[in-house]
């Protein structure tokens, strides 16, 4: 199944089990411009699938509403280039409203971010903008980079009664296809997965850059460098203690992002790292990703000069093996 | 004596104990606000902003509603709403004196209401973003038929919010059964309505395609008939309606402003009045349902449950200092985190 | 045979020469847009998103301004109305193809318009914003005394966000010169008018006490009255103005939507035979400004340059990859960065 | 002079100097609610001492408008809790206007915003929001601890040709306050500086947090513990090479801020020592910042217990120079 297929039958199968569920965004109801929702607006009706007004910050302040009137809606943002209008409903709501009432009110709301760049986005289509609510206590931040997290991290942002921020890679969408069962599992907020065992260099990452970190990896062990790959899959709570394992098991650690360098969730990562694993470290720690400039550019040379790619990644992982 | 309006508050369907008990929350926030004040000034407490001048508003909106029925999103002038709607005096006082026992548990500064009992859903500071939590909870409203409306009130300076527009624009759109009410105290801090409304709050409706309606502030049975159409009109499936209550805000913004800085004290006299409660006791003589005695007995009733609320709220304890920690998020997966 | 409405253009203070170069400016977009589209199916560029339907309002707002004088802040289906304040069909064929030459470098998707010379304002992608933009110039036009005005244009869709109302209301409060023109193509990618739109859009001006104008956008002549007239309102400091021009969308969102998930090849068809560039020409036809013969002229020199312009675009080089890292910031501290 | 008065003095100078200068902002006629703008609509006018509705967005959107039509606008937020309603005003616009014109436009813009805890703030009148922002290519930020800085930060920003975010700390206001010239002078954008020598431990730190480590450190001179404390003032772009020298000086280092721990400016000061100077680091790095919850509980136990004190900072001082 692919990426794609797996949000949207995760979606559907959480609408069929409570009638609480339901999704709100622009042109959802046509299927969505990314086909997310295709064809559930004729499953379950238009209120439950529901066009909205061209106004985010409506679309996320609205869903908060009902969220604490005890619906549980799924918020898509159409491109998480698009999420800033919202980000005071994001920020000073959603995120503060179980602490600021003492826990008398909760907001159970899922926002679908589609983030990232796929080739041909430009400035505007192609952010990724985890950087700006990173860092936002109250808040959860998952970014899953399989089907099978896709759709078990989306049940389990379904089912949370905390405000989740899905970031869904486009990229991943069609590109990333893996085996999903049929029976309904959850993939727990907060836990990263390791995706390869390997003992020279660790990688640490999260969305397309686990792919390209795999694909890497996999070049790799033909030149005799064994790379581990943890896969963060929960931005916000980090999974720490996952962190730390995966650092330790070869103290060498680069961590890799789409996202821009400076300030990004790999600061956070690095800066655990400083803090709890400093004499277990056998290089310095790397980061790997764009550079510090405000978006992908659109024409082929900038973008391409821009994204991190499974050869440029799999450069910097030898150069630090060899370290 | 009975003046001609005398039957006013039953032709509108209210009985002569509604009406005293609308008179007697009016004067309870009053007294609370006109207490608060003095507290802040002794240095017993950080802050508190106060109501006076919106009283008569607030209670005619909360008796054209249904208390824990329909949902209430109030600002942070709302006093005289939400006493109107469940919470007590004492209640009021914990949140003054931020005090472990407050319903947000001391973390929010005074004003700041929430109560899920009540029906009354948590506010934050950034203002009008809470028109659109009202829309959501008007659209939970109509998804799962619950035939409950939201009623919503904010400042005209918040009026100007792009939430309150987006609010508006989306509850047009669905027909939600949402009440918007504008308290329009003709500040916003030190900027008159003047220089922050073009146009008029009213005439905004119309670009949505619901009513606006403008009602004097000061006239509770006034604003009661407005809400109570507006009520019945959400309820038939009829949409939103847009109510801007004119009034004048009396105190300085908060017990942290100056208002000599961009007003007169000629102007506030004036206003001062024009005051919705007296008008109200006015009434109430006219109408023979209040006369001295009744009077006095009433005030000093609501004066004693304010003194007892002092007490209590002064005497009561912060929170542990630890509690800071808590309810960030759910302790456990499966808690819903509400308390009730 | 001369219609009776044949003088329209010069009791609009039009010459006939203008109005000749208005019909070329709508006819080169036209065939700029239709190009577009046959590049990118092509699979020579990337994305191409149509104007189709709204050159004539365009047209006829751009002539009611002033050139390099006033500010543009024009949103992504402009074609027509950049074409007419400066910018080349070549500029825009260097943006399609995302060419180094490009105004933006090739950095933006096409129609992210900008132009320093021309007072063409840089785009985004999100909607809406522009509006502020267009009410800070208009400040600016106000606090300098540049006797100038802005223009700012957005479809239907943008016109519910928070942006453009806190604009409209900004530049209402201090009565600014800027004028707001809705392009209503009845859609917002998939979302029909009525499901997007609550009340008409042109009502939303009478709600910040400024005049609203209801236009049909298939007329050129009626748009440049509206336009012209909101700029004297202007600049004799009666403030802002609301035009909205309806017309329609012919063309699919962008060359990435299938539009026939959402409305049928009958609907588009019967707004197809409005076409504002065809009633346009037959008005030319009927005031004996346009004849056959020259109209081939107009339509061959006009293809010429589209033929050329694509040509030139398509051979151009591509920006040099390491160009991403400039213009983060100001190179040195005095650089004020236009190349002007 | 007072921090405040600092500011006020920049803005009154800069205004003086260029005609395009102008502050527009909600309350500021009157003198603002911090009194950042007192006596200047008097002596100025009221068209260049604005009074705004009250529309976040609307200020930065038409600040950002202004400014590319050559003015150079102050815009006021009246507090950095509620600057998030302008957010994609300026992380989508300002940020971006340079890069995306080509160079074509540019947007010198400087949005002041009055940030954290005084004391009876509670939850929206105490945050501090750097972490939303920072990381933001095409934005800078500055966020000065003396009046020194404050006036010649404020300069410098004015002066600059792209969109600045001045953090001003409300505790600093009349807390703070120092030597001022009378001649006109700047504090270059960028730069951090040394506040004091010292060679057992390294404190970095911005805002009020300075002080609090200044006042540390010199109780701390008593028990033979030598403080060496930089104070970063400009938080984008990071003076690297600053934090890298006041690093290497001691070896143990304590990043020290009042933004929550995570996602912070001081996540992205420990990962450049994780990847620059891990060999000569003698101690794990060390984060000392509020816990990662909402914001600041407004009652006194609540607020005393989030907030970092001199004492707090003293104790954590000395135990990493006792490592
Ligand atoms: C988004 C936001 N900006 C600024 C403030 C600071 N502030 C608090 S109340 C207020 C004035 C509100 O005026 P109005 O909406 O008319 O309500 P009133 O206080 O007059 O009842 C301001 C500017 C805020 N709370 N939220
Ligand atoms: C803030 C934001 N949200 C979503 C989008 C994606 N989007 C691009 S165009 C569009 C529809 C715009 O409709 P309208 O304003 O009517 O203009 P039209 O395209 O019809 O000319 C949408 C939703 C966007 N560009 N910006
Ligand atoms: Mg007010
Ligand atoms: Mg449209």
């Amino acid at each position: 199944m692919t990426y794609l297929e797996a949000i949207r039958t995760a979606m559907s199968e959480e609408m069929q089990r409570d009638d609480n569920v339901f999704v709100l965004g622009e042109d959802i109801g046509k299927g969505g411009v990314m086909n997310a929702t295709k064809g559930m607006r004729d499953r379950f009706g238009e209120w439950r699938v529901l066009d909205t007004p061209l106004t985010e910050s409506a679309i996320v302040g609205v869903a908060i509403g009902a969220a604490m009137g005890g619906m549980r809606p799924i918020a898509e943002i159409q491109f998480a280039d698009f999420i800033y209008p919202a980000t005071n409903q994001i920020i000073s709501e959603a995120a503060k409203i179980r602490y600021r009432s003492n826990n008398d009110w909760y907001c159970p709301v899922v926002i679908r971010a589609p983030y990232g760049a796929t080739g041909g986005g430009g400035l505007y289509h192609s952010q990724c903008p985890e950087s700006v609510f990173f860092g936002t206590p109250g808040l959860k931040i998952v970014a899953p980079s399989s089907a099978y997290d896709a759709k078990g991290l989306l049940k389990a942002s379904i089912r949370d009664n905390d405000p989740v921020l899905y970031f869904e890679h486009k990229k991943c969408y069609l590109y990333v296809s893996d085996e999903v069962p049929d029976e309904d599992y959850t993939v727990p907020i907060g836990k990263a997965a390791v995706k390869r065992e390997g003992g020279d260099i660790t990688v640490i990452a999260y969305g397309m850059a686990v792919h390209h970190a795999l694909k890497a990896a996999d070049e790799l062990e033909k030149e005799d460098i064994s790379v581990h790959v943890l896969d963060l899959r929960t931005l916000q709570p980090l999974d720490q203690p996952a962190i730390l394992e995966a650092a330790a098991k070869t103290g060498k650690i680069m961590i890799f992002h789409e996202d821009n360098k400076t300030g990004g969730v790999g600061a956070e990562a690095a800066a655990i790292l400083a803090e709890q694993l400093l004499y277990e470290l056998d290089a310095p720690v790397i980061r790997f990703c764009p550079p510090d400039i405000p978006a992908v550019g659109m024409s082929p040379t900038l973008e391409k000069f821009f994204l991190p790619t499974a050869d440029r990644v799999k450069e910097a992982m030898r150069r630090l093996a060899e370290l | 004596m009975s003046s001609p309006h005398a039957g006013r508050h039953r032709q509108l369907g209210l009985t002569d104990e509604q009406t005293l008990q609308m008179y007697t929350n009016m004067l309870l926030a009053r007294k609370f606000d006109e207490r608060a004040t003095l507290i802040q000034r002794s240095g017993k407490t950080a802050f508190h902003i106060s109501s006076i001048g919106q009283e008569a508003a607030q209670v005619g909106a909360a008796f054209a509603l249904e208390k824990q029925h329909d949902y209430f999103l109030p600002y942070y002038r709302d006093y005289a709403l939400v006493l109107s709607v469940g919470m007590t005096v004492r209640e009021l006082m914990l949140a003054l004196f931020l005090k472990a026992e407050d319903v947000n548990g001391g973390r929010q500064m005074p004003g700041h209401f929430g109560y899920r009992k009540h029906h009354i859903v948590t506010a934050s500071s950034p203002v009008g973003t809470q028109v659109l939590h009202a829309v959501g909870f008007s659209l939970m409203s109509l998804i799962k038929k619950q035939n409950c409306v939201a009623f919503v009130t904010f400042g005209e300076g918040a009026s100007n919010q792009g939430d309150v527009h987006e609010g508006f624009n989306f509850a047009g759109v669905f027909k939600l059964p949402v009440i918007f009410m504008c308290e329009n105290n003709r500040y916003a801090i030190s900027v008159p309505e003047h220089r922050q409304v073009a146009g008029r709050v009213v005439d905004r409706a119309a670009g949505y395609g619901f009513p606006g309606v403008r009602v004097d502030g000061n006239d509770a049975l006034e604003v009661y008939r407005a809400v109570k159409e507006a009520r019945e009109r959400a309820l038939r499936g009829a949409g939103p309606t847009l109510i801007e209550a004119v009034m004048y805000r009396i105190a300085p913004h908060s017990t942290s402003d100056d208002d000599m800085l961009y007003r007169t004290k000629e102007e506030v006299e004036y206003h001062r009045e024009q005051d919705g409660i007296a008008s109200f006791r006015r009434y109430l003589f006219d109408c023979g349902i209040l006369n001295e005695e009744l009077d006095r007995h009433v005030t000093d009733h609501v004066n004693r449950e304010v003194n007892e609320a002092a007490k209590y709220a002064d005497q009561a304890p912060y929170p542990a200092p630890e509690q800071a920690l808590l309810h960030v998020y759910a302790e456990s997966a499966g808690d819903d985190g509400c308390r009730s």
